[in-house]
């Protein structure tokens, strides 16, 4: 069985944002877990939420700086998943 | 100093505060991004333009300070635009003031270049038969690892 | 368009008559180079700038040319003063509008190199122990030579 | 016997201009001459006109294009010899 011992708050950004129906969310997850643990349990809705498994290009920031799918998030971590930049 | 605003901003003033910056500046270089009338597809009527609130000032002021490590800057001024924009509109603007004009140039250039791939901004074009966000571009990249080869 | 005039020049004025090139400007990049506090000598009060009317047109129409045929340039604008100048004064601006940054970036530092080297202007600084003529840079000639260097 | 049959008009600038006490004189010169026969009668002036035909870094434009001590010049030419250039 899981421990639900942290809460993260995840960000979705621009065509990711639009495509999930969602720009943020508080989510529970277990202790050490990874970004690539985070993807494996959104993926599992189903749906628009598979994407996020997917080889499509996926970036991740945590804490507001750029991370890896094997960065390990601690409680009250803010996480966000958005799609390669293309500002300027 | 790095803004981002919903708001035009006014070229001009950006302009007299990088020439202001002390008696030892020689060297003012701007840029300028407009929104123009192409993109990935046709008939583009206008961009509306999301970004990070928080990530993206953190990473603009990181790359201010990785230009100021290395080249001689004495100001350099960052705005960058959200929201929606229309044919013609400034979007962003990187100015930089030096005592030296080759310092000046390559510390705006580098900033716009890293910023373009690495500062959280998203552009989705707005047109006449469908909306749709813009994919990153491999010129951008490649022009922005070009200053990872360099030594300045 | 070039201009060498003895009077100041509006920069606002040039940044916006560039930004109006056209419908597919998607990129304005601008140098301006200002009379600074030293010089070969400290001290330095002003400057007088000397040049040789006639063959400076030519020179700089013909950088402008060299940029067109290397780059996408929608529009050039590049104005330098002659005469007396004092501290902190524009002395040149070189204003580049383009589709692209990377062309605007390019052909404004290219215009902006070659004319240092290439165009017949003179630079005589004036100080209180005395007036002198500025001896040219061989980091300003090296900075010109790269641009034969390079392929764009 | 000299044939002087050209006339150049000759201009001076910056450093050079203000030690040579002129900035322009029309100049008789041989047909055929060479920008570099002109510097030679020049400096033959003496005084302050042997900084012509010294090591000095002198540049010459003819018509108002960069030229060479080799340059052969023409009736009507406008010769120029100025110091390297320090604008910008």
């Amino acid at each position: 069985m899981t421990n639900h011992a942290s809460t993260v708050t995840v960000k979705y950004f621009a065509r990711l944002r639009e495509h999930l129906g969602i720009d943020t969310e508080q989510l529970a997850i277990a202790e050490q877990s990874r970004v690539s643990d985070v993807l494996a349990t959104l993926s599992r809705r189903g749906g628009p939420w598979q994407e996020l498994d997917s080889d499509r290009p996926l970036l991740v920031a945590v804490n507001q700086a750029m991370a890896k799918t094997s960065t390990t998030l601690a409680d009250g971590d803010e996480v966000a998943f958005f799609p390669p930049v293309t500002g300027g | 100093m790095v803004i981002i605003q919903t708001n035009d901003f006014d070229h001009a003033a950006q302009y007299q505060a990088l020439r202001a910056a002390g008696p030892t500046t020689g060297a003012v270089a701007t840029f300028t991004g407009l929104v123009r009338d192409f993109g990935d597809q046709s008939q583009v009527s206008g961009l509306f333009l999301e970004h990070y609130p928080g990530m993206t000032e953190r990473v603009i002021e990181d790359l201010i300070r990785q230009a100021s490590q290395r080249w001689d800057v004495q100001a350099v001024r960052v705005i960058h635009r959200v929201g929606e924009l229309a044919l013609g509109d400034q979007i962003v603007f990187v100015g930089v003031s030096s005592a030296h004009r080759g310092d000046a140039f390559a510390a705006c250039q580098f900033i716009m270049d890293a910023l373009k791939t690495t500062a959280p901004f998203w552009k989705k074009e707005l047109a006449a038969d469908g909306d749709h966000w813009v994919e990153q571009k491999d010129s951008d990249l490649e022009q922005a690892q070009q200053w990872q080869d360099d030594t300045p």
